[in-house]
């Protein structure tokens, strides 16, 4: 296991203050603070090898492309991949959008279903209906049950009809957390229809739980760098090389051609017919410095810290009068992203007054609208932890809700 | 900046103590849904106007304090008002949300509290949500319509 | 005029060495060196403010986003429009596929000509091929003279179908350096079609000469952060604001809605509906702070200091036998980059030579292939300059050039 | 490395004085086109087989020292070979591209200069454009091909 406060010391961020407190930052679920080691490794290529990748044969030119594809080799064997199937973009939305354009709009038609779920993050649903009107395919969704999991039957009703050609899932939920049995509906869709793919939101759950695509029996994965330690600016579409060489170019321009002509180009393969003009390469290269960090901690070390703060978290929640938390209560079914409600505080109000107290949560809709809905709120407050995040601070948590709940008592 | 500037005891009273808050007028002659998806504040507005002065006005929604407080002064000091001058008045709150001066400051009563609220940025559009529906209701019936529903971004 | 040494001093790759060799970096048109501002901009966000932009009520969260509207709005005050017609997308590409996908696709169809030119880069034919077929439009090139102009001639006489609905055209080209006069051929465009829309390539002006929108009588303008002093990972689609707004959005994702239900969403008004998911918001506020550091040099001083190297360089450049200069030769009508052929050489062995002498230069096709066909090349090396240039460093470019002639006599 | 690695005096000479270069080869066989778009190289093969073996011989094109000196010596060092002996070869030549040792170092004639190359990753291509090039003129003749143009990427 490894040491928090040795951890903290990497995380210039977390020496802050605000508002004349220290920070407690519960908020990496929408993005992660950066250690030191990742910031220096930007400001290593920008300091000393500067220069557009794979276009030179200048030594500067040589050295960031081969940062550049050593970061993408990185990042593969992370996620369990081959170096041919990590597409560089800029977010783990822009890999959504990829997926929507070079395959559901080309690959399914009318009477084919692209299956998402009720607590799909905006991401992994607005690109699905932004292409379906075109494309002809009918989008569903999975209900999810009053404790936060998928509704096991209804999923299976909607498999049963044989027309799930795609299936888009999280592998953590965003705002409950719930760790979804990916690799369990992936075989139930793949054994219903043999041409079905599965498509895997990795945003939250690649940063904090050990990741494999073939164990979670999954095609492709989107993720971003923001949340697992790295820069912004980058974002991950992982796959099977076979599968995304199948795929037409989404975005057209420099870098991903072998030829351009006036009447028209071809194309190289993948992963590089996808990456259209200068690639964020310093923001790769940072990722992969992000990866060589998670690493270093262990991904299982990782997970066992996140439970411990679970388990701590969420009895010491549930404990405050008028909260109620959302989501699986067993900490082994869910990540470390904890969203809860408290009786007549609204979640802004709750967010600004933690602030003051040096608390940072995460107030709003948490770009899951539809699961808001479900949940019958119109906003949560999430409080989420990562490798720096001590049992302290979950005390801290604890303290400033109630601190609040005392400033707004009548 | 302080919290207490965001959060004057006179916002936590109409907070608290809300004024005019109901789901239903009688007699409305115009009903407007405002929300603020971002923040998660709907705000339902009903108002009834008589020889061209608003007889009377409900609010009623779910929203931060922010919003909600702001919405029970607005109802406070615009009910019994011209519709012109009640919307110069909610043009006078947004300037001063904007951080332009505090015009009318009399007529504006409790509604004066909100000017530090414009120090969090954030929450600026919570103030002015009553205000903007209140606008919209009026310009709604004045175009001859009886319900109207918009989004903020 | 700015005082070069002083500059120079704000970069410290040029400090490096390169094959025990000081570093003479010539190839600012693929990308720009980093200034330590740009540099310390970058590592200040992760280090102090580090948050999602748009999200949160908390402290950090408010300092990031009051940071990257600020650098939306100082980027737009560069180029001359309102800050509400900053599009952030990840590169000058990105911004192309937006406008293909968005306008092109759904504005222009059988009969409408989107005409482009010769001398375009890759990113700029690429988008409107992959689009064009499903369209129906006709993809048009002006031809490009012996001296690297714009044929007008062949321009005037497609104008004269009063077909043309889209003119895409660069303001500067990447590899003959021309400056084309984009006013002049957007007004052409308008008179024949009052419909019709000027797209403009800045990605090799906006770095080097003073730009504005209106100035250009153009509709948008894409750009990319990495050319201009600013970090990897970002660019711009910058315009009207009531143009942007009429196109639908291109990505889907977190962050441009207004709405999301199961059944369909809405969106934000122009630029957000555009940005979806966590944008490159690091990158963003890094290239604000380039573009303050271009504000402070100015930007007249910037193109005088280039047309200085230019008249360095031309005429010693030709001066050496054997070397032929590509596109114009008045250095009023063409910015620092320089592409040539040495006889007898392939550019990739010159390259690489000049490489062991310091001389980092460009050697391939530079993403123009339609215009390496038009020039007869199969490819060309490239010497591009900016701020940080010397004379001397033009000195060293033709002596590099010399050495390699004298390595491979026979 | 040095330049030195790269530009062997024996690379040069082959650049310089190229061996069965022409843009004909009388009753050829087979002819392939090869390219790689990124570093502007082209190469035109024809191959003459007669009884297994090869006969002849020519490749033209446009390309760096590297890419014409490699297939100089690859032209040298393959006429007279039986077809199966010159794609084990060309396989030979491929892994000492890829570091991965020098095979048949005697049969690969001056073609082991090109080791210095490998340190290179940006030229390795070059070196293997021709022998790749072989490679394809010979499979595309076993299936009874005439002709092919490939790209490298
Ligand atoms: C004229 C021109 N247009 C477009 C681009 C593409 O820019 P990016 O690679 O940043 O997408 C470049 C540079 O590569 C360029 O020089
Ligand atoms: C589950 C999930 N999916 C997708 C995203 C979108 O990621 P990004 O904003 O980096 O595109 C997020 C985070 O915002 C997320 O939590």
């Amino acid at each position: 296991m490894f040491d928090v406060a040795t951890v903290r010391k990497d995380f210039p961020v977390l020496e802050r203050e605000v508002h004349g407190r220290p920070l407690v930052y519960l908020d990496s679920a929408a993005t992660s603070q950066t250690p030191q080691q990742v910031i220096d490794a930007c400001t290593r290529i920008h300091a000393e090898h500067n220069s557009n990748v794979h276009r030179g044969v200048h030594a500067l030119a040589e050295e960031a492309t081969e940062a550049y594809e050593a970061a993408r080799a990185a990042i593969a064997r992370f996620v369990g991949v081959d170096a041919s199937g990590v597409v560089f973009t800029k977010n783990t939305s822009e890999a959504f959008n990829l997926v929507a354009h070079s395959y559901a709009r080309r690959r399914l038609g009318p009477g084919d279903i692209l299956l998402a779920t009720q607590m799909e993050h905006h991401s992994n649903i607005v690109p699905w209906q932004l292409v379906a009107p075109e494309a002809g395919f009918e989008l569903r969704y999975v209900p999810v049950t009053a404790e936060g999991y998928l509704d096991r039957e209804a999923f299976d009703a909607i498999v049963a009809t044989g027309r799930v050609k795609l299936l888009a899932v999280t592998a953590m939920s965003n705002v409950l957390g719930t760790l979804n049995p990916v690799a369990e509906l992936a075989g139930a869709v793949r054994a219903a229809n043999e041409d079905a793919i599965v498509v895997v939101d990795g945003a939250q759950s690649v940063p904090h739980v050990g990741t494999d695509l073939a164990a979670l029996n999954a095609d492709l994965l989107c993720f971003s760098g923001h949340k697992m330690l790295g820069p912004s600016g980058i974002g991950v579409l992982a796959g099977h090389w076979d599968l995304l060489e199948s795929m037409p170019p989404f975005l057209g321009g420099g870098e991903m051609i072998l030829d351009v002509t006036l009447e028209g180009s071809r194309f190289k393969q993948a992963p590089y017919k996808f990456e259209a003009g200068t690639p964020p390469y310093v923001e790769a290269i940072g990722l992969g410095e992000a990866v060589a960090y998670l690493e270093r901690l262990g991904m299982t070390n990782v997970r066992a810290h996140e439970v411990e703060l679970l388990e701590r978290a969420l009895p010491a929640l549930r404990g405050v009068e008028g909260v109620s938390v959302h989501g699986p209560s067993d900490p082994a079914q869910r990540g470390a992203a904890v969203s809860f409600s408290v009786e007549g505080l609204h979640p802004h109000d709750l967010g600004t007054v933690m602030d003051r107290e040096g608390v940072a949560v995460r107030a709003g809709h948490h770009c899951a609208k539809p699961l808001m809905r479900a949940l019958g709120a119109s906003a949560t407050t999430r409080a989420s932890f990562y490798v720096y995040n001590t049992l302290d601070e979950v005390d801290a948590l604890v303290d400033a809700i109630e601190a609040t709940q005392r400033f707004f008592r009548p | 900046m302080s919290l207490d500037d965001l959060y004057m005891e006179i916002i936590l009273d109409h907070y608290r103590n809300p004024r005019n808050r109901s789901g239903e007028l009688e007699g409305h002659d115009v009903h407007v849904h405002h929300s603020n998806p971002l923040c998660g504040d709907e705000l339902d507005l009903r108002v009834r106007l008589r020889d061209g002065q608003i007889d009377g006005l409900a609010y009623d929604g779910d929203g931060c304090s922010i919003s909600m407080a702001s919405a029970s002064v607005m109802s406070e000091v615009v009910i019994g008002r011209k519709v012109a001058d009640a919307e110069d008045l909610a043009e006078a709150f947004r300037l001063m949300m904007h951080g332009e001066g505090v015009g009318r400051q009399e007529d504006l009563g409790d509604g004066v509290v909100f000017e530090g609220v414009a120090k969090f940025p954030v929450r600026v559009k919570c103030a002015l949500l009553g205000w903007m529906a209140l606008k919209d209701a009026l310009n709604t019936h004045s175009e001859g319509g009886q319900a109207h529903s918009v989004t903020h971004e």
